[in-house]
């Protein structure tokens, strides 16, 4: 299995901070949540890292057994 | 010589300052920056959120960089996470230098960095419940000063 | 709420934050700048000179004029007069604010003041004797940043 | 008697970081003083104050009984 995490307000919207994900291509992954869910992970606020690397493009990515993929809203520190 | 360190638990900044002056009593100047839950705006608590792969990288990322733009004989950078109530220390940022100037221009890039490019994600608790906060305008302009 | 204050013995700057501190846990942002005797160069002490009737006068002052140029919950100014050593404290500086921003800039003013426009007159000793510090052209354009 | 008093590297140059001066115009003081030293204390960079009162100008200052006169090289602290 593969793991999304969901950081800040959008662990809010996931209802859950780590959701287990069936392998694959991350449009795939994605396009298997709810809608409501996926609109808002999609939102242009929002990065992705793939075990803790940023991505540019998720384009092609594809999620291995053990990956992480999480979901970045705009930070707010200090 | 840099310092980067995410602290679960709560941290005394006087006692931190303390020690990074014992460690730097030849720099000519030292700046500390202490930033702290306020006590005011019926805020009941605060909560940071940190990404276990990105937080602390990134601040060593940061610490290198700010080493990197000035001479400095000492910098650390502290930042908690976790759950926070009003006069609680939220980040710590210490800069020695040779310097005053250098030393004020890179406490003060660090803390603009740390609010608005480091990994952290920050909730409020009032009498209506938790809210997420967004960053605000003021965080990007503070932090586009540093583009020249 | 400002609090000036001229120092003839030693004093730790270190318990100076904390009791700051201490009496500021409100406020969003602390920022403090320690000025200290360099461990280098061969100095080998330092003599700081004040003038009774005007270098405290002229640092209460400064401390009005700076709380008045910027929103703060406090403000200490601390200055060392006589023979110190290296690592000694000579300066503190400590200014509490709501706003970060402030904080660092009005720190940054009240040293850029003290450095150029108090009432101190500073000689070194090195191993060819004391030797008088005149004040450096870096000072003034420091000190010209804030005549806006 | 009034009192001069030298800061700095005025003390250096005087050879004393206070004097005992009898009361009059400043001029007159300053007349009675050792030229070398008088040249000092009125250069461009010396700033004076009576009994701790900056002086613009010291035209028409007359020291009193009990008078201080302080003369104040370019300050360096911090």
């Amino acid at each position: 299995m593969a793991k999304l995490v969901f950081m800040g307000r959008l662990e809010d919207v996931a209802g859950t901070a780590e959701m287990s994900v069936s392998p694959g291509p991350v449009e795939q992954v994605l396009a298997s949540l709810d809608p409501a869910l996926a609109v808002q992970l999609l939102g242009e606020k929002v990065r992705m890292a793939h075990n803790g690397r940023l991505l540019t493009d998720v384009g092609g990515v594809v999620l291995a057994n053990g990956d992480e993929l999480a979901f970045l809203p705009p930070v707010s520190g200090g | 010589m840099a310092d980067a360190r995410l602290s679960l638990d709560a941290f005394d900044p006087a006692a931190e300052i303390a020690a990074f002056n014992a460690r730097h009593r030849s720099a000519g100047g030292i700046v500390t920056f202490v930033g702290q839950v306020r006590d005011s705006g019926g805020v009941e608590a605060l909560e940071l959120q940190h990404y276990e792969p990105m937080t602390l990288p990134g601040m060593e990322e940061l610490a290198r960089i700010t080493q990197a733009r000035w001479p400095l004989e000492g910098l650390l950078i502290l930042h908690r996470s976790g759950v926070m109530y009003p006069g609680d220390a939220i980040v710590l940022v210490c800069a020695a230098a040779r310097h005053r100037r250098d030393a004020f221009a890179a406490a003060d890039f660090a803390m603009d960095h740390l609010k608005s490019e480091s990994w952290f994600w920050k909730r409020e608790k009032t009498a209506t419940g938790w809210r997420w906060i967004e960053p605000r305008p003021e965080d990007h302009e503070d932090i586009s000063r540093w583009r020249a």
